[in-house]
């Protein structure tokens, strides 16, 4: 996930780290009001644990293995602003220490893993718990969708920035993004089964952990327990928009941008590329316009796929954790915070 | 052992010595120059390559270490490279390909660098000089500590685990013991963040940290 | 009811979900008095220490009673109070230890308590020096031993001169050198002291009175001989009479 | 040679970027013995034995000499073997237990060495009924008192039935009765052991020889009483005479 120096152009890196300190100045400055309670060392902590969860390997199949991203993880159990925080540092210490990841490029990960992983994985999660309520069950499908969306949102927006890097008008980027999109839906999933999983354990053991915040709190229905309030009007507005936004951007953009230059060229270029690059027998030319066909279908299936059966996926994996909860939980009667 | 970190950074030699930042702005220069330089002008290249390898020279790393960690860091890259040129066929798509490819290796090796001739400590004591959030300091030094004391818990676990693993586990039981692992630091991480909170109170931590060098005669 | 330093009234305790850890618990120590805590594995010792120090109170509500320091009692509004009265040694090192260098981590008490530079970097050494370890000032927290970690947590108590020390197995993982320092040093201390450990024999060496805790109870409070020496009781509950104190 | 459970020789190890912890250790232990590494904190003890069950070398460099375990000399190829056969308690309990409740722990192994679900059932009853632990099963691990969780990690290390022990500090933090408990299992067991503690008296009781280790070097080895009661060799390595062993 980690892009280095040197694969974005230095004035998309410039942009995407203004926006970036931005967001991460205004975290901690809202972090700051909460100076002195066990928001900072809780944050230091969580920090900590993303950077060592992330070594545990969870292997998928020979060569592969998936590990734990954590923007969701955080910004569920420190709130978004800490949780944002809290990567920005994780991701500072991995250039620090390991350089993984670049210096110029820290903006543009920030702003993927960060701020669309704790402020979009929060409202991400907030907008879905709103249709289950707040209970247990609410937490972790929507950190499981939340998990599986922000991966799926940051892929979308390192195309669309690969593509601003690189002389947008002469490269057909549509395939770069079915590869990058299909791939990251099942990047997306682990990620969402870890989260899921993590936070089914927390629930478990220790459910007033999670989400407590310095604003007044408010009971779960059920459990006695308290999150922080699901929103005001204007949290909500934005979580929908980030919602409709992330939808936007997983689905339509690839046949987007393929309908931008005209659907024709696309397949035209398509064919001769694949011609170039596998150097096929010429004899394949004169079915020029089969072959693609194939091609482009491949294509919108793979992202439709990717999008699709990955909800559908996203979304049996919540219901599953959601059922494995025990229906019991001990029984909490806090008033919350500090 | 999380030691393999910084094993280099207590090196001694030139510019191990050069004040802290020197270091970070000859880091930032020469990572600048990698990244701007456009690739057709190759001397241009070649002297910015030259001056990456010169300070490596100078901070006696070890060439293997560094061939080895780019043997790790190059397929990454690639994979993020190679999407050019196959979407765009021709001579244009192969030459942002190794673009990509130079601009990144010649950083990565300059991260490398820094990260052997500075020391974590003496970069925070660069960012704390350069002022940087208070909140920032205070939460990067708590995750710095207990980044190695979570990652030797878990390389324990791991131990512990596999002492008592007489077999070759099956995929679901190495994930069912990966959760397991994950869940419970995550636990224990979180009480300890706790408790730690009320062991700065106990020693009157208001929220300020201050900061001071230990002797300012004989420091390391 | 001036002359306590430590005070706690009818305390009951449960983790959340669980039974109840503490029942009904009540004593006071008296000011330089030095208080052993004894008891089987389980008994709530940690507990009730972590009490003194306001660490569970103000998360849960499974707490009924109250706690003095100083006469101050321990409420969310005094907590910052009491816990710059109380030093407090947690059970596990790494609980406390939380700056990247010793130094860092001695020195952080006294600085928050707005000393001079001077003054803090000299409090260090002292604090340093009387538990052994003089020369560590530079080096990482994460690069000791058990005994040497946990020699630096009590250096970190020791720099803030509490007036109340709560200390949770403090000899433990010591060796018998650091021990005899540590028992020296804690005789000389002058604030009152209350210590939960499994080692009886320095108890006997060390403390005056004896609280005796079995099942989140009190079951003995007294003269540290009558009760250690008491062999129907101690084997009740799981504990030996000491070597000592053992009729020869 | 082949009398022989545990072999070390002249073996040096040093962490990365740091002076030397043990420079040139070599010693055997015979089958059935039971031998005390007792030293000053930062001598080295937990090093070593961190050595007899491969967990160090495997990883750095920065080792030289040779552990046999039962002849099988300790590399990358034989680490499943050698652990199979050694028993290690860590020092500290968290580091041990990964699994959410006592019994899935204590089962972790047993289930691996591909026994039955019934003599694993077994085995979990057995070596927990044996620390006193019998109706903890159900119990999470997170929420155990310090002593609670070195009996649990004890229970899985004695499930597997290794045929030698390498326990670092077993004996901390466990209250009197368990210790006393500890004491006759280990006392039972048929196996080697070595035994890392700070506790000399239990040394004196339990232990046939004595490894004396100070600043990463093997300074005397010998009968127990030989050594512990050697008063001038104690003092020069922080060490004290136990109580039993004291001339009255
Ligand atoms: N976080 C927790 N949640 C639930 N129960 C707990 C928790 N911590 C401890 N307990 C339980 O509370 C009881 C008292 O624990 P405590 O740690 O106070 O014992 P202790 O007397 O200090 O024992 P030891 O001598 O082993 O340290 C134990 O039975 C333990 O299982
Ligand atoms: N991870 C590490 N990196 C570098 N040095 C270490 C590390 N762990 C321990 N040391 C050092 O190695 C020496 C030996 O440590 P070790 O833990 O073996 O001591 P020990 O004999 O077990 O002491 P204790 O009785 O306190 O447990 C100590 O001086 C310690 O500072
Ligand atoms: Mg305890
Ligand atoms: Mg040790």
């Amino acid at each position: 996930m980690h892009i280095q120096d040197g694969v974005l152009s230095p004035v998309v890196c410039a942009a995407t780290g203004a926006i970036s300190l931005g967001a991460v100045s205004y975290s901690v400055h809202r972090l700051q009001q909460s100076v002195g309670d066990r928001t900072i060392p809780l944050t230091g902590m969580m920090a900590a644990l993303v950077f060592a969860g992330q070594m545990v390997n969870f292997p998928i199949g020979a060569p592969v293995s998936g590990h734990l991203l954590g923007g969701v993880l955080a910004a569920t159990v420190v709130g978004p602003w800490a949780g944002c925080v809290a990567m920005t540092l994780v991701l500072f210490v991995q250039w620090a220490l390991f350089s993984d990841g670049g210096l110029f490029s820290l903006g543009t990960n920030v702003l993927h893993m960060a701020v669309i992983g704790a402020w979009g994985g929060h409202s991400v999660r907030m907008f879905v718990q709103r249709f289950f309520g707040d209970s247990r069950k609410g937490i972790v499908i929507g950190s499981v969708v939340a998990a599986w969306a922000t991966v799926m949102a940051a892929a979308a927006l390192f195309c669309l920035e690969f593509r601003l890097s690189w002389s947008p008008r002469e490269i057909d980027f549509s395939k770069v993004f079915t590869l990058m999109v299909s791939f990251h839906s099942l990047i997306g999933l682990g990620e969402a089964l870890i989260t899921g999983v993590a936070i089914s354990f927390v629930l478990n053991q220790r459910p007033e952990l999670i989400c407590r915040m310095g604003t007044p709190a408010r009971p779960i229905e059920g459990t006695g327990r308290s999150v922080h309030p699901t929103a005001t009007a204007i949290t909500r507005t934005l979580a929908a928009g980030f919602v409709i936004a992330l939808a936007i951007a997983a689905f339509l953009s690839p046949f987007a941008s393929s309908f931008d230059d005209g659907l024709e060229a696309v397949l035209g270029k398509l064919g001769i590329e694949n011609f170039n690059l596998t150097g096929n027998v010429p004899g394949l030319l004169e079915d020029y316009d089969k072959v693609p066909v194939p091609v482009a279908a491949w294509q919108s299936i793979a992202v439709s796929f990717a999008g699709i059966g990955g909800t559908l996926a996203v979304f049996a994996l919540a219901w599953l954790l959601g059922k494995v909860l025990p229906a019991a939980p001990p029984q909490l009667s806090e008033a919350a915070g500090e | 052992m999380s030691d393999f970190l910084d094993r280099f950074g207590r090196g001694q030699s030139m510019c191990h010595r050069w004040p802290p930042f020197v270091k970070l702005f000859a880091a930032v220069a020469m990572i600048l120059a990698a990244t701007c330089a456009p690739i057709t002008h190759g001397p241009l290249v070649g002297i910015v390559a030259c001056v990456i390898f010169f300070a490596h020279t100078l901070a006696r790393i070890p060439l293997r270490y560094v061939g080895r960690r780019l043997l790790f860091f190059w397929p990454t890259l690639f994979l993020m490279a190679i999407s050019l040129p196959l979407s765009q066929a021709g001579q244009k798509g192969w030459l942002l390909f190794v673009t990509i490819l130079v601009r990144g290796t010649l950083s990565f090796s300059t991260a490398l660098w820094l990260v052997n001739v500075m020391p974590f400590d003496q970069l925070l004591a660069t960012l704390r000089r350069l002022r940087v959030p208070d909140v920032l300091l205070a939460i990067l030094s708590l995750m710095y500590r207990f980044l190695f004391v979570l990652w030797d818990e878990l390389d324990r676990m791991r131990t512990a685990r596999s002492a008592r693993l007489f077999r070759k586990p099956s995929l679901w039981e190495t994930w069912r013991s990966a959760a397991h692992l994950v869940g419970r630091l995550l636990i224990r991480a979180l009480d300890r963040a706790d408790r730690i909170h009320g062991a700065m109170l106990a020693r009157s931590w208001n929220g300020r940290t201050r900061w001071i060098e230990p002797r300012r005669e004989d420091q390391r | 009811m001036s002359e306590s330093a430590v005070r706690v009234e009818h305390l009951s305790f449960r983790y959340p979900g669980g039974p109840d850890v503490l029942t009904d618990i009540s004593f006071t120590i008296a000011p330089g008095e030095i208080i052993g805590l004894v008891g089987p594995s389980g008994a709530g010792k940690s507990t009730l220490l972590q009490h003194l120090n306001g660490l569970l109170p103000s998360k849960l509500p499974e707490f009924v009673g109250q706690v003095c320091i100083d006469n101050i009692p321990v409420a969310r509004q005094t907590i910052a109070e009491v816990r710059r009265r109380v030093g407090f040694l947690f059970q596990d090192p790494d609980d406390q230890l939380f700056c990247p260098t010793v130094f860092e981590d001695v020195a952080f008490g006294p600085l928050n308590l707005g000393l001079s530079d001077d003054e803090v970097r000299q409090r260090v050494r002292d604090s340093l020096t009387s538990v052994g370890l003089a020369d560590y000032e530079p080096r990482s927290t994460l690069r000791l031993s058990l005994g040497e970690r946990k020699r630096v947590c009590l250096a970190g108590v020791f720099a803030c001169q509490p007036s109340v020390l709560a200390l949770d197995e403090p000899f433990s993982s010591l060796d018998p050198r650091a021990r005899r320092k540590l028992i020296a040093i804690l005789k000389q201390f002058s604030g009152s002291q209350i210590i939960a450990t499994h080692d009886l024999d320095i108890v006997v060496d060390l403390c005056h009175q004896v609280l005796l805790l079995d099942g989140g109870q009190l079951r003995a409070a007294g003269q540290t001989r009558d009760i250690l020496g008491n062999v129907a009781l101690m084997e009740r509950h799981g504990l030996e009479v000491p070597w000592r104190l053992r009729p020869k």
